[in-house]
């Protein structure tokens, strides 16, 4: 009995001194600075923050040219932060109008990156959202006073100018206009990054232009299909009647009216500015 | 799916209690079907055999068979056990189909203490009741919370304690279905 | 939007303030103690920015465990409604030069639960007045300590006497009171202050 | 070693270990109702912080859910994303038309990436307890080491705790060009620090007689109250899914599996506290060991993601046109133990049904049958040897 | 003289050349008695707060407190200063003069040091409001951080800091230091019950517990050593330790006998739970009782109680240098001190006293930040049946030597301190006092090891026996 207690009492010391020992050399490494490579402490605010890797994800970008507002971010997405706006610009081409991401929503999980089909959104390496340390600026982007706000294509540019440039940088007047649209109480923390509507006269002449377009396409394919008819007449009289009228038949039909360039026809009108997309989830 | 519920622990316990019936799921994986009646006793029977040694439960949970395309629809809830044996290294599943009217299952903590907060779970999650169980209380959402989340036909609450659920100006495409109602 | 336009910076909100409330400031904003709150996985980023390779100690921020001590609520986590009384009540006992920072974006706006969950609630500021969103699932240490610098502009300018500027502050430049009109509870209500200790 | 409660007037006191409390791991209440310093009964309250995470399951598409299951575990969330893609996997191949298989390198990297998650997750695990218990420099430590795990990962993946790496198929990403002499790096370096962590915690004698027999748990008691994962293998019983129910190539690695043996010595027993935090550093030094031998087994990079030996990722989005109906359990070791998932799809984009049943659960239930008669300040250092982690229990 | 104690009369004495009226008294009290507390306690105590968290710091290898340095008090300097110039200029006169090199670089090094961090607390917690909780017994809970500083003070007077700085040279010096210090007792329990709060009163309960049963082991370990000295007057204890030539070290109680190094050992050990430092701080348990006894204590009275703690470390400290390690004789060579003028030799002697005292300070601070915590009955387990039997032994060794000693030999005086009688033990005495105890302790430990020693293969290869 007396061996166990004084066993108790040697091996406590025992340990105790060894963790003391431990910890001293911890105490000797650090003073002396060389700590070990997982205990260098980075100093934030003074030395920068060292962002590892190429492939941080940090806060969501969409470049806004690239992007064909397929919708496929909008349904990958499991917190719905996307709200996008599209419009068929003049050579029948998707156009982002409107593109906001809520980063106050965002889980940063990458799912809408990989499923973008033409790479237009990605994650930028900042995390940083205090311009006081240089967040980029083109993703800094100051609120919208209501989540619905619409912008057209010139104030979008504008926008994008202004806020491009260091407040100081502003003269007072863009300020007024910058401070007029975004306020600085706006609801959500938003990044906006569409192209902006059409300005009504825009809009006309993108139509115009897609009619145009859609009119020398049917005269092409008009033109076509008379050459093709007009070969298939030539190789004909050779084989027996009998076969002829049918295969005249059908050819003739399509070519006899000739396609009335007013009316579009309804089958090749391409699906409409609307807004709608893929079905959601 | 050979060790999910091979013939012979089926044909053993089909020996024992004719009233099981060996189902197969709809990509096959076999599972016993135990009226609620004699569930008590198929536990003990799977716990206590010598050649079965079911001495763990792996899992015990349920899923609500609303809107399941199965042939007959029907709006049961299955209450599901997943067993296990350390002994002889098998597993079997029992289902047993509790009807949404009075969904009451006889409580298996007799045989594994595990049961009690599984069942706690279930019955906070799916509303059927195990009688038997010390203390039946819900277990995840807040005690004075009304419906029980996990059934297909629940309605989200708008509020709770008077404040919105929802913040303001939020709305989302396809949301889910609101309007239960508010403790 | 550099140092200067952060709310009460400007030039118009200049305010002079007598050379004792200034001194009290700085230390008020060298030794911010914040309460330990970690709920969910913003909680395990608050264990690693007071680890040492981020080292919130080095800004004088020592993690207490009784809300009479601290004067920083971060509430690091998601809030279920469950939580939310709890949170309320942790808030009250805090002693009065008291801010609260919402770290991740389950306490900004219920982030990746907002949609989908019927218990989570979305954004911690219907309960609490939140002064400093910190968006970012979870945010990297450094984001909090980002956050904390940007808090630092606000304790500098805590005046002993007089109204204490309350406006929300979003890390990310101009303020966002996320849900900001929703019904929001009226703070200065005196709940009765139960004798229960530190753990609500 | 219970004592009962003694007090003559038996006027007990009720503490509310509350939510908001520096030792549990997390929003857990207990509600213990003590006898002066001595626990009489002690009741936990679960659910705050209850995420609805399976009726997200419910309303989102398959690969959609990943995100949320690193939410389930945050601690190793790598294991937790294997544990719903393995089972997601089965379920899809469980339909003989979808002839999807996970490229061979890409199991690697699973296996590679969850073994180094369970170190991370051991290593708060083990950090806690004895920040519980009042060490709190070998926590920082802890913490430490986690930061080389973090850095890896970042790299890896672009997050350093909710990574959303492993899909169903494969992993996002492959390894960046210096991972594995980084990992490498990593591993020696960190092997003698867990030296010195032990110099300063296990084999110090006031640890080791406040955690030595105390909340024992018998090998029977473990199975029967469900105990899984190094709480079991604490308490004597010899079973890992790595070893017992293979997945992925952990066949191949031949997984050795440390089990409790009173290592207290004279004052301990087998299946106390003690003996379940020896079990979870000895993992420790085991995840080691197969981190090394995965980086042998590692074939080459192969240009093309779904190439069967060099790729990482079968696109699976490709070849399964639609969900096949039917159900499947499907269990993994996570560092909590088993991690099992019980999918029932009826054939629509979404999941009819995902149940995932976690360790730290049954943990949480055996603990009013343990807490009985220990200290007022044992409840910690138990809560600390089971290694519970809320949001598992809560979901 | 006028019952002031020598120091006062001595003191006075000389300032007024004769018979010292009363303002020359009072100028004698404060200097003797006021200004020891107030350069030598009271910033070291505040500096500990400092030390504490650089050295944790430094042990837990991060980098410490850094960001606050000296400019925040400066600049409120110069604002008092220049108060009648406007804010602006202020402004630029302190701009210039941070930008000064030396100025530049001191402040540079205070903000790597610090030294602004423990000001900045200071500060805070005076802007910090204090709040009494509806609960509690309001007089009780505002009395208690008082008492505990006062508890804490109070034994100081007794200790010398040198030759002519003894506030309280009485016979019953040592039984009077640990008398007094039993208010903090007092004083934690009306803070545990005061606060109305479940966990302020567990706490409180666990520190009476443990600070009323680690006063027997020190009111032992003191008792052996005035058995050894046979005096209660510290000053005389720290006379009698006194030996002339090169190594005065081998004077000290501590290298007398190896009972009284078990004494000094377990002196130091009590202290730390009378102060309620690792691995006996449960009653302020982060953990289990989120903060113990001062759960509801918040603002300027936090400051206190945590003030009180650290001074009770500087006493302790004190008494184990006073009682074992000769007071404030220096090791090597001490009749050159005391030779001295007054005005020479009492900072020396007090600075000696200061290095000893603050040595146990940062031992102090090093253990806190390596062991874990003891469990209630573990703390009791071990005073009761592990520190007061090695007392036992110790006294009853300690006796054992002085009657194979046989008679006593008058010792040297020590410059004011008469000359008292020690126990013969030349060299030859001496290495027997050592040599027998240690011989009989090493083999009884080699039996227990051999008994009880073994250890379980897996911790072996946990700390790298064979990887």
């Amino acid at each position: 009995m007396i061996l166990a207690w004084i066993h108790d009492v040697v091996e406590a010391v025992q340990s105790c001194v060894s963790g003391m020992r431990t910890t001293g050399r911890f105490l000797v490494e650090n003073l002396r600075g060389e700590g070990g490579a997982m205990s260098a402490t980075r100093e934030y605010p003074e030395q920068p923050a060292e962002v590892v890797g190429d492939r941080q994800r940090g806060h969501l970008v969409n470049d806004a040219d690239r992007c064909i507002v397929c919708h496929a971010c909008d349904t990958v997405c499991p917190v719905d932060c996307f709200k996008m706006d599209g419009e068929r610009d003049g050579d029948n081409k998707m156009r982002a109008s409107r593109f906001d991401i809520d980063l106050s929503k965002c889980i940063y999980c990458g799912l809408c990156v990989r499923a973008c089909p033409t790479d237009s959104l990605s994650m930028t390496r900042t995390f940083e959202m205090d311009p006081q340390h240089e967040g980029k600026r083109f993703l800094f982007r100051r609120n919208s006073k209501q989540v619905d706000v619409r912008f057209d294509a010139p104030e979008m540019e504008r926008l994008h100018a202004l806020a491009a440039q260091p407040r100081e940088a502003l003269s007072a007047e863009d300020r007024a206009w910058l401070d007029a649209r975004i306020d600085d109480r706006g609801q959500h923390l938003i990044g906006i990054y569409g192209l902006g509507f059409f300005t009504p006269e825009q809009k006309a002449e993108a139509d115009a232009a897609r009619e145009a377009k859609k009119k020398a396409k049917d005269a092409a394919a008009a033109a076509a299909k008379a050459k093709a008819a007009a070969a298939a007449a030539a190789a004909a009289p050779k084989p027996a009647s009998v076969p002829a009228p049918a295969a005249g038949a059908t050819p003739a039909a399509p070519a006899a009216p000739p396609a009335a360039p007013g009316a579009p026809p309804a089958t090749k009108s391409g699906p409409d500015a609307a807004s709608g997309g893929s079905p959601t989830p | 799916m050979s060790a999910v519920a091979n013939d012979a622990i089926a044909t053993a316990v089909l020996a024992q209690f004719p009233a099981v019936q060996q189902k197969h799921a709809d990509n096959g994986r076999a599972f016993l079907l135990v009226p609620k009646g004699d569930l008590v006793a198929v536990a003990h029977f799977l716990r206590t055999q010598k050649s079965l040694r079911f001495d763990a439960l792996m899992d015990l949970t349920a899923y609500d068979l609303l809107k399941y395309p199965s042939t007959p629809p029907s709006d049961d809830i299955a209450v599901v056990y997943l067993l296990f044996s350390y002994q002889h290294r098998h597993k079997v599943t029992l289902k047993v189909l509790a009807p949404r009217a009075e969904c009451e299952v006889a409580t298996v903590s007799g045989e594994w203490p595990a049961a009690l907060y599984f069942e706690r779970e279930v019955f906070d999650l799916f509303g059927v009741r195990f009688p038997g169980h010390p203390s039946l209380r819900r277990i995840m959402t807040p005690d004075d919370w009304q419906g029980h989340p996990l059934r297909k036909d629940y309605l989200y609450p708008d509020s709770y304690h008077g404040v919105a659920h929802l913040r303001d100006g939020q709305h989302f495409e396809g949301s889910p279905p609101r309007g239960g109602d508010t403790p | 939007m550099t140092t200067d336009e952060r709310p009460g910076n400007r030039a118009d909100e200049q305010v002079h303030m007598a050379a004792v409330d200034e001194f009290l400031a700085w230390g008020k904003e060298h030794s911010l103690f914040y309460l330990l709150f970690a709920t969910a996985c913003c909680g395990i980023e608050l264990m690693q920015a007071g680890g040492p390779r981020y080292d919130v100690d080095r800004l004088g921020m020592i993690p207490r465990a009784t809300p009479r001590q601290a004067d920083l609520m971060i509430v690091a986590g998601t809030i279920t409604h469950k939580m939310a009384g709890r949170v309320r009540t942790l808030w009250e006992q805090m002693t009065e030069p008291r801010w609260v920072v919402s770290m991740g974006s389950c306490a900004n706006s219920g982030g990746p639960f907002s949609k989908w969950s019927y218990s989570v609630l979305n954004g911690i500021d219907k309960y609490v007045p939140v002064d400093i969103y910190i968006p970012g699932c979870p945010p990297r240490p450094e984001a909090l300590i980002d956050g904390v610098m940007a808090l630092r502009e606000r304790v500098k300018r805590y005046r002993t006497v007089g109204e204490r500027d309350r406006t929300p502050y979003i890390v990310a430049g101009p303020e966002a009171p996320f849900g900001g009109h929703c019904k929001v509870p009226d703070f200065t209500a005196k709940k009765p202050d139960g004798g229960g200790g530190g753990s609500a | 070693m219970t004592i009962e409660a003694s007090t003559p007037s038996g006027e007990r006191m009720t503490l509310n270990m509350g939510p908001h409390h520096p030792a549990t791991h997390g929003v857990l209440r207990i509600v213990v109702e003590s006898d002066g310093e001595v626990v009489a009964t002690c009741t936990p309250d679960h659910g705050y912080l209850h995420r609805s995470i399976e009726k997200i399951g419910e309303c989102v598409e398959w690969p959609m859910f990943v995100p949320y299951t690193d939410r389930v575990d945050y601690v190793c969330a790598m294991n937790a994303n294997l544990a719903y893609c393995i089972a997601a996997e089965k379920l899809l191949q469980s339909d003989p038309a979808n002839t999807f298989v996970v490229p061979r390198r890409g199991e690697c990297i699973r296996v590679l990436v969850a073994e180094l998650n369970r170190i991370s997750s051991h290593l708060v695990a083990v950090g806690a307890m004895a920040m519980d218990v009042g060490a709190y420099t070998p926590f920082l430590h802890g913490i430490a080491q986690r930061e080389g795990v973090n850095d890896i990962f970042e790299k890896l993946c672009g997050q350093r705790l909710t990574y959303n790496y492993v899909t169903i198929g494969g992993v996002a990403y492959d390894l960046y060009d210096t991972a594995i002499d980084e990992i490498r790096r990593f591993l020696d370096q960190f092997e003698r620090e867990m030296v010195r962590f032990n110099k300063l915690v296990t084999t110090n004698t006031i640890f080791r007689d406040r955690c030595a027999s105390v909340a024992t748990v018998s090998a029977a008691e473990a199975i029967a109250w469900g105990l899984v994962g190094p709480n079991l293998r604490g308490s004597g019983v010899d079973f890992d899914l790595r070893r017992d129910e293979p997945y992925g190539i952990y066949g191949e690695l031949g997984v050795q599996v440390p089990v409790g043996q009173a290592f207290a010595g004279r004052k301990g027993s087998v299946g106390d506290a003690y003996d379940r935090y020896v079990v979870r550093l000895l993992e420790i030094l085991e995840s080691i060991r197969l981190c090394r031998a995965v980086l042998e087994l590692l074939p080459p990079a192969a240009a093309k993601a779904n190439d069967p030996i060099g790729g990482w990722q079968a696109d699976v989005g490709k070849q399964v046109k639609r969900p096949p109906k039917g159900e499947v359990h499907v269990r993994t070791e996570a560092p909590r133990g088993e991690m099992g998932y019980f999918l029932v799809s009826d054939g629509t984009k979404a999941l009819f049904r995902v149940r995932c049943r976690t360790g730290s659960f049954t943990a949480a239930g055996i603990f009013h049958h343990v807490m009985r008669g220990i200290f007022l300040a044992d409840v910690v250092a138990v809560i600390g040897s089971f290694d519970i982690v809320v949001p598992e229990i809560d979901r | 003289m006028n019952g002031f104690g020598y120091a006062v009369d001595a003191l006075a004495a000389w300032l007024a050349g004769g018979e010292p009226g009363w303002i020359a008294l009072t100028i004698a009290v404060l200097a003797v008695w006021v200004v020891p507390i107030l350069l030598l306690v009271f910033p070291i105590a505040a500096l500990g707060q400092i030390l504490e968290r650089k050295i944790a710091a430094a042990i837990q290898r991060r980098v410490g407190p850094s960001s606050a340095g000296l400019d925040g008090p400066l600049r409120f300097g110069f604002r008092v200063l220049l108060f009648f110039l406007p804010r602006a200029r202020q402004d630029r006169i302190f701009a210039a003069f941070c930008n000064l090199r030396p100025v530049r670089s001191l402040l540079l090094v205070s903000r790597r040091l610090g030294l602004g961090q423990f000001v900045a607390d200071g500060i805070k917690m005076l802007g910090k409001e204090d709040i009494v909780p509806t609960g509690a017994d309001g007089i009780v809970f505002r009395l208690a951080p008082y008492l505990a500083l006062a508890g804490a003070f109070l034994p100081f007077c007794v200790v010398p800091f040198g030759q002519h700085l003894v506030m309280l040279e009485t016979e019953v010096a040592a039984l009077f230091a640990i008398a007094v210090s039993g208010i903090v007792v007092v004083a934690l329990k009306m803070a545990g019950w005061g606060s109305g709060s479940k966990w302020s009163l567990l706490g409180g309960m666990r520190a009476v517990a443990q600070l009323v049963s680690y006063e027997v082991p020190i009111g032992l370990a003191v008792g052996g050593v005035v058995l050894w000295c046979g005096t209660m007057d510290l000053h005389a204890i720290v006379g009698q330790q006194y030996e002339p030539g090169v190594f005065s070290l081998l004077g000290w109680n501590v290298v007398q006998s190896p009972f009284l190094a078990t004494l000094a050992a377990v002196f130091f050990i009590a202290g730390l739970a009378e102060c309620q430092r690792s691995p006996f701080d449960m009653a302020e348990a982060e953990s289990e009782l989120v903060s113990g006894f001062n759960t509801e204590y918040s603002g300027l009275r936090w400051g206190l109680f945590a003030m009180a703690e650290y001074t009770e470390m500087l006493l302790i400290g004190a008494l184990l240098a006073t009682l074992f390690f000769g007071g404030y004789q220096s090791p090597i060579g001490e009749e050159w001190i005391v030779g001295l003028p007054v005005w020479l030799e009492v900072p020396i002697h007090g600075a000696i006293l200061g290095v000893k005292v603050v040595t146990v300070f940062l031992v102090m601070m090093w253990i806190r930040w390596t062991l874990p915590r003891f469990r209630v009955d573990q703390v009791m387990r071990l005073s009761w049946l592990v520190l007061v039997p090695m007392c036992l032994v110790s006294m009853f060794g300690l006796a054992v030597t002085l009657l194979a000693a046989g008679g006593t030999h008058a010792g040297e005086a020590f410059g004011r301190v008469a000359s008292r009688p020690r126990p013969d033990l030349h060299w030859l005495g001496h290495l027997a006092a050592w040599a027998v105890p240690v011989a009989i302790g090493a083999c009884l430990v080699v039996m227990a090891k051999k008994k009880h020693g073994q250890v379980h293969p897996a911790l072996q290869r946990l700390t790298g026996g064979r990887s």
